[in-house]
């Protein structure tokens, strides 16, 4: 493998909410290496989508980096300015939310929005932004004549397309996808997941995945970080996690898509919904000691709910944060 | 597509208008009291005398024959003739219209440019003692009935402080030395009521836009924005406010019935020479052709503007178009 | 920290004193009167309120106005004499006055004008020309006026002469339609503009023939309500005003600038009662029974409800006329005066048949309740606290008082049109001659001007003896008879004779006097003081 | 008003929600707690008769120990009639929302859960009484009917349910889908039945929340209407104080105390019923706040 392009150490990231302090990433580290793909699995609301923001600090008002550092090319994000954070963006960084919501102005051309990224860090005429406009429509497989519409008139696939061709504008390093396929029909998740794993090669970018759906995630990523309650607990090789998943979270995860064929599923349109996993996510607000997930855990022990996990590499490019993976039969 | 959406607007504003005009002339027919009892205030009046007026006001014929002549006069724009001033309704109205255009003119202005500066403030000091202070105020004035508002500014500004004059428009039949000593008179004339009528509209104005910017603000698309690596100004700026607007202009709009509400008390109170004051008059003398002419001439400009905002709304947001 | 930010503030406060300073600087010229209610109309056939009375007196003359000693001084007629049977009247007239529109006035426009009010019996004047026979103008300057009886009132009735060349164009049955804008006069003020619901203008008539106005204007402003009447005063926005509020009397008298003056009005405030007994009456009929009437009257304490509703500003009520008209003002002997005591009108409903019942309030032998309406005007807070306080007295001798406050124009209806009434208040202004208000009382009123339907034949007998008697004193007896059986009978209970509350400016006017002497500015009996102010 | 308002309320509510928490909701409970003790025990705290005038001496008084809050034009003493008046101006907003939320209700709940023509008729309807300008529609109605309290009373709730039918109207329509009600209806309930044994119960909530906010419109046009002279002059409520003071000029002779204290209790009601309004939203039904 390559150098690692992005190097995140011992990342936290709280909440402070007027109920008291979230830690909604709490102390994480992994890296992204250059032209390739990571992924975030988990619950919503495990940290993950915390994570992925916390990279370019997008964190909301109340949202603070506490620690850890954010190493882009060597230089530590986190601890740069908002300003110089602010240029970075989108240049170096840049991040896919889930279009087919609300993540396009409804009241701005979509022209305009992309234009208006690219003359913000680059200095060319209209005309120059609108030819580049018309290229990346292209290169997302949509017609450049829609170039001037408003969001509304796109369909959900297509308002994803125009977030990947907005995402692409300043040609980045590093593209974050943010449950890019979230909420759009099998068929075309798939479709747009393809796109990105085309731009991705063609490119040479870099990807971060985020998904609560883990079929997606090992579908579309080389190597993955399984988050659970602001923390990493298995982290390794896609298909190294998935034949020899450690954690109980991750067994579970697993098993709650026993029907792991996704070729099948995505040639049949079928989604398989997977099974529930017992019990409720973590109050973010809560003091879990020692392993987050032993409250849920059927093999937790006194040391579980004592002492945090540490990182316990059991593979090749395989790590896992449990004092009990290899009693678990 | 747009324009069926419009049709469909403006054949709804239609009806309602239909409607208006018929809730217009019956509840002016079962008010109590005779109207030509005020009308004709001779109580020896020959019989001759009254059936004259009778039908010089159309008071003689049936319910329904009034009812057609009425909306037949109506599409002349004849509106029949102030029992009152005994002069045709539409120019006793026109007369007064003028004044009621510039206190709610003025004072919408004021208001909306307050009020929205208030609430871009507020939002953007989310939680902060501006923000407090903003709430407070504009619940304190909300909660205020609009006439108290205007009696404790006058007990300040005009009884204690003698700084401006309480009542009329302008200095009642003065005569100037220059046109700015006018507008001056009218200005200092104009600036209590105004600041009034104001007053109880921006802290309206200021929630809304408060609450319209802050959920803005929160949707993802302003995420997308500040990813783009725009400054926080340029994010409200350019993707806040023009979004933010669109409920508040709606809203200024259809809150033009509750405009009109406080510029009848603000007019009762400060002796304006409105149409709220008119109507009030109209009421005690019982004038039913000036009284459905300001009810229908109300009602049809809030109508409209209710049809106005539904235009506007669907130039500045595209999606309501399709 | 503390110094720049007021410092600003003083600053734009200066900047808004500034305007609100200039904005009052206007020219002193024009006396501004405010008022609460303005003129019905400027139609003398139209019209039937005070302020139009007002207005008439300054766009108008009569022939013979009176001086401020009420006696009868010459205006449109120089000289007048009555013949040897007193049933003609020569009136000379001033040559060379001219109608404000520039037309010569002659005698035919007053033989024109007064045959216009005798024929259509409208406004507020033709009353006073009842008994006039025939009217010839032997030239352009001489009236010669015939009455069948002598008429006691010839001089008093301040009757407008209008201008023929005008009035002569409108078809009488159209008269009561016709609202007489601009107004031509021969008057001191000519008419300059009416903004009905703001103000009227007139302009001093530079070419009157009698004394010229010494301003240039008056200009009449309507005010909502006392309260910012009495605020322009004070900021000297207008120069006088008049309706004053009685609360804000003692306030006004303090200015130093100001002269407010509280002085017996012409008028008086009643209690009436549904007096008609005829089959169609709606009223109670226990009011056709003056015991009960009386009753009412005796259980009243008028003093604490004159000092409740006009802070004891007046004088309590007795009878038709007005004290301040001492030649014709009847005061009732001791004997005879009904003075606030619950017992004896509990004796009087005692005697009536009406004894208390279970419920405190007394009832006849069948069963019948003492319980009556009481209608009042909305409009008028204080004929509603008045209305209060008689709901409360009447209450301690047992009789029930419903209140409902209506609309003047409904009130109309229910007394006018069908009689639908028990008791209700208002008040009535009187002139200087008695008969007007006298009048109202007559049977041939009913469904006239009469508000209570009374109905009285020797009272009726007096009335038309006392408008031909030209002997001062015998007219005088006539006159208090008539208030005597009235007091007796109690059509009315006679609440107050509420004081006028006016109040002028003198920083800016000087020359005001009191008409007569300790009476009002304005509202008096001539329309002096308009002319004979002068700025300062 | 009433109509408009009620968004605007929305808003202000949703402003304080943040801010706040459920500190106001309880300000504004215990305000209220605090006024309708004082119009049930009014009687006891201070025996007060509106016809008990005092004398010449007694009018305007400032406040005294005799009368704390001075007297009135009537020489009456303000604090009494303040008390007195707690009575008529809640019976006038409690009497008044009861009509406009019994309104609304039924003709929100008519539409959705009819719909069709039913549906079109009666939103039409709410429509015209959305658009017509309130307080013009007011005074004229105030005018016909006369002006007694009870007439008062029927004229804000007859004007004021629009809103109310509106919210109502949704929410009907998102019950009415569910399967319950949708068996309810298949076996052969009548419609009442449906409507009151399964709709009811999950709308009112929403009807609950709209009836506090409304009730502080009412007491705020109670007032409007009384200061205009359209109010009942024998029952006097705080609007009639202020219109009564407002006549005899209390603002320009100076006499605070009686223009002051009426218009302090009224924004206190409303405030009072616009702080719980809140909280009861939140409380009971936190979604209608993302509405």
């Amino acid at each position: 493998m390559s150098t690692p392009l992005l190097e995140v150490r011992d990342l936290k990231t709280h909440f402070h909410t007027k109920e008291g302090i979230a830690k909604a990433v709490d102390g994480i580290s992994f890296e992204v290496y250059e032209g390739a793909s990571f992924g975030f699995v988990g619950e919503s609301g495990c940290g993950k989508t915390t994570a992925a923001l916390s990279i370019i600090k997008l964190l909301p008002e109340n949202g603070k980096i506490e620690g850890g550092q954010v190493l882009f090319r060597g230089e530590d994000l986190a601890a740069k300015s908002d300003e110089e954070i602010r240029l970075r963006r989108w240049k170096d960084i840049s991040i896919i939310f889930q279009g087919a919501m609300n993540s396009l102005n409804p009241v701005m051309k979509i022209s305009k929005q992309i234009t208006e990224a690219i003359r913000l860090h680059e200095d060319i005429s209209i005309p120059e932004s609108r030819k580049r406009v018309k290229g990346l429509f292209t290169q997302v497989g949509l017609n450049p004549a829609l170039l001037d519409q408003y969001p509304h008139e796109f369909s959900g696939g297509m308002k994803q397309r125009v977030m990947i061709a907005l995402a692409l504008a300043c040609n980045p390093l590093l593209v974050i996808g943010d449950e890019p396929t979230t909420a759009l029909d099998v068929m075309v998740q798939a479709q747009i997941l393809d796109l990105l794993e085309d731009l991705r090669r063609s490119l040479h970018l870099a990807t971060i995945l985020i998904s609560h759906d883990l079929s997606v995630i090992f579908d579309a990523c080389e190597r993955l970080a399984v988050m659970y309650s602001g923390k990493i607990v298995e982290m390794g090789n896609s298909r190294e996690v998935y034949t020899r998943p450690a954690h109980p979270y991750t067994r579970k995860l697993v098993a709650a898509f026993p029907d792991l064929e996704l070729e099948k599923q995505r040639k049949t349109g079928k989604r398989t919904l997977g099974k529930s996993i017992a019990g409720d996510p973590p109050n973010p607000l809560g003091r879990i000691s020692g392993c987050k997930f032993h409250p849920r855990c059927e093999w937790a022990d006194k040391r579980c709910s004592e002492e945090d996990p540490v990182s316990m590499e059991i593979g090749a490019d395989h790590h896992v944060f449990c004092w009990k993976w290899d009693k678990i039969g | 597509m747009s324009s069926r959406y419009l049709g469909n607007k403006i054949a709804q504003a239609l009806i309602t208008i239909f409607i208006v005009l018929c809730i217009n002339f019956f509840l002016f027919r079962i008010m109590p009291g005779d109207p030509l009892s005020m009308l004709m205030r001779n109580p020896r009046a020959s019989q001759q005398a009254i059936q004259k007026a009778k039908e010089f006001y159309g008071l003689d014929q049936s319910l329904p024959v009034q009812f057609g002549r009425y909306l037949q006069d109506l599409l002349k724009l004849d509106f029949g003739v102030s029992f009152m001033f005994k002069k045709p309704v539409t120019e006793v109205i026109g007369g007064k219209v003028g004044p009621t255009l510039l206190l709610l003119g003025v004072s919408e202005i004021m208001a909306i440019v307050l009020g929205i500066y208030l609430g871009i403030v507020a939002a953007s000091h989310r939680g902060k003692i501006v923000d407090i202070g903003t709430i407070s105020v504009s619940l304190l004035l909300y909660s205020l009935p609009t006439f108290l508002l205007g009696m404790v500014l006058i007990l300040i500004f005009s009884v204690y402080w003698g700084l401006f004059p309480s009542t009329g428009m302008v200095t009642a039949a003065a005569r100037y030395a220059t046109l700015w000593r006018q507008f001056l008179d009218l200005l200092s004339h104009l600036f209590l009521p105004a600041i009034t009528l104001a007053l109880t509209l921006i802290g309206e104005y200021g929630m809304l836009m408060r609450s319209s910017l802050l959920e803005v603000l929160s949707e993802d698309f302003i995420v997308t924005a500040r990813a783009k690596g725009l400054r926080e100004r340029e994010v409200i700026r350019k993707h806040g406010y023009p979004n933010a607007l669109l409920p508040v202009v709606t809203a200024i709009s259809i809150n033009l019935g509750l405009t009109i509400a406080g510029a009848i008390q603000v007019e009762t109170v400060f002796s304006w020479p409105g149409i709220g004051r008119l109507m009030y008059d109209a009421l005690n003398n019982r004038d039913y052709p000036l009284l459905q002419g300001i009810f229908l001439l109300v009602c049809i400009c809030v109508i409209v503007a209710n049809l106005f905002s539904d235009l506007l709304y669907m130039v500045l947001d595209p999606r309501v178009k399709s | 920290m503390f110094v720049s930010p007021s410092f600003r503030i003083s600053k734009k406060l200066g900047l808004i004193l500034l305007i609100a300073l200039l904005a009052v600087s206007a020219f002193s010229t024009v006396l501004k009167v405010g008022w609460t209610v303005e003129p019905d109309s400027v139609s003398p056939f139209i019209a039937y309120n005070l302020p139009a009375a007002e207005v008439f007196l300054l766009l108008y003359d009569p022939l013979v106005a009176l001086n401020d000693q009420e006696e009868p001084a010459g205006k449109i007629a120089e000289t007048w004499e009555l013949s040897e049977d007193q049933l003609t009247w020569t009136f000379n007239l001033h040559e060379g006055i001219r109608w404000h529109d520039g037309e010569p006035l002659t005698a035919e426009d007053v033989k024109f004008t007064y045959e216009l009010f005798i024929n259509t019996g409208l406004g507020l004047f033709s009353g006073f020309l009842n008994g006039i026979e025939s009217i010839e103008c032997p030239d352009d300057f001489t009236v010669m006026i015939h009455t069948a009886e002598p008429k006691a009132n010839m001089l008093m009735g301040n009757t407008p002469i209008l201008p023929k060349h005008i009035w002569e164009t409108v078809a009488e049955e159209d008269l009561e339609l016709w609202e007489n804008e601009p107004a031509v006069g021969s008057g001191a003020f000519a008419f300059l503009e009416w903004r009905k619901g703001e103000y009227l203008r007139l302009k001093a008539n530079a070419d009157y023939f009698f004394d010229k106005p010494k301003v240039e204007e008056v200009v009449f402003i309507l005010f909502a309500n006392n309260d910012t009447l009495a605020q322009a005063l004070k900021t000297g926005e207008i120069s006088a005003a008049v309706n004053i509020n009685p609360m804000q009397l003692p306030q006004l008298s303090q200015s130093p600038n100001l002269l407010a003056v509280s002085s017996p009005g012409y008028g008086f405030t009643q209690l009436a009662f549904n007096c008609w007994e005829s089959e169609d009456s709606k009223g109670h009929p226990a009011l056709l029974d003056k015991r009960i009437r009386q009753a009412i009257d005796w259980a009243l304490d008028k003093q604490a409800i004159l000092d409740m509703t006009y802070l004891g500003q007046g004088e309590v009520g007795t009878t038709l006329i007005p004290p301040i008209l001492q030649k014709w003002h009847y005061k009732p002997g001791d004997s005879e005066l009904r003075v606030y005591n619950p017992e004896k009108a509990n004796a009087l409903l005692d005697a009536a048949g009406y004894l208390m019942g279970n419920r405190k309030i007394r009832v006849d032998s069948q069963g019948n309740e003492l319980n009556f309406r009481l209608y009042l005007r909305s409009s008028n807070t204080q004929e509603i606290k008045a209305g209060q306080m008689i709901k409360k007295y009447l209450q301690a001798v047992g009789i029930e008082v419903s209140i409902e406050t209506v609309d003047d124009g409904l009130l109309m209806d229910l007394i006018y049109a069908d009689a639908e009434f028990d008791m209700f208040i208002w008040g009535w202004g009187t002139d200087v001659d008695p008969t007007t208000i006298l009048n109202v009382m007559s049977t041939n009123e009913i469904f006239g001007l009469s508000d209570c339907f009374y109905s009285n034949e020797e009272y009726d007998r007096l009335l038309s003896l006392q408008a031909s008697q030209m002997d001062v004193t015998q007219r005088q007896e006539t006159v208090f008879a008539m208030q005597r059986i009235l007091y007796e009978d109690s059509p009315y209970a006679i609440l107050f004779y509420d004081n006028e509350f006016q109040a002028v400016r003198t920083d800016l006017f000087s020359g005001w006097k009191r008409i007569p002497e300790k009476g009002a500015f304005f509202f008096t009996i001539n329309a002096n003081n308009y002319v004979t102010v002068t700025p300062k | 008003m009433p109509i408009d308002k009620v968004t605007t309320f929305q808003r202000i509510k949703n402003a304080f929600s943040v801010l706040y928490g459920n500190k106001t909701g309880f300000a504004g409970f215990l305000i209220l707690c605090f006024f309708l003790f004082i119009a049930v025990f009014g009687p006891f705290i201070k025996p007060y008769d509106i016809m008990d005038f005092g004398g010449a001496e007694d009018i305007l008084r400032p406040p005294s120990f005799e009368h704390l809050l001075g007297t009135d034009d009537m020489g009456r003493d303000i604090l009494g009639g303040l008390i007195a008046g707690s009575r008529i101006s809640l019976l006038v907003g409690v009497m008044a929302t009861v009509l406009s939320m019994f309104l609304g209700a039924a003709i929100g709940l008519g539409a959705g859960y009819f719909g069709g023509f039913i549906d079109a008729v009666l939103m039409r309807l709410t429509d015209i009484f959305l658009v017509l300008p309130w307080l013009p529609l007011v005074l004229v109605l105030a005018a016909i009917l006369g002006a007694n309290l009870w007439n008062i009373i029927l004229v804000i709730g007859l004007t004021s349910w629009a809103g109310t039918a509106r919210v109502v109207r949704a929410q009907t329509l998102s019950v009415k889908e569910r399967t319950y009600v949708e068996r309810a209806r298949s076996l052969g309930s009548s419609n009442l039945r449906v409507i009151l044994r399964h709709i009811l119960p999950n709308v009112f909530p929403v009807i609950f929340a709209n009836t506090v906010l409304i009730a502080a419109v009412a007491i705020l046009s109670e007032t409007t209407l009384s200061f205009l002279g359209l109010g009942d002059s024998l029952n006097q409520s705080w609007g009639m104080m202020l219109h009564y003071a407002f006549e005899c000029g209390a603002a320009s002779i100076g006499a605070y105390w009686f223009l002051l204290p009426p218009g302090i209790c009224v924004v206190l009601v409303v405030l009072g019923f616009t702080f719980l309004g809140y909280a009861l939203d939140e409380w009971i039904n936190p979604q209608i706040r993302k509405r």
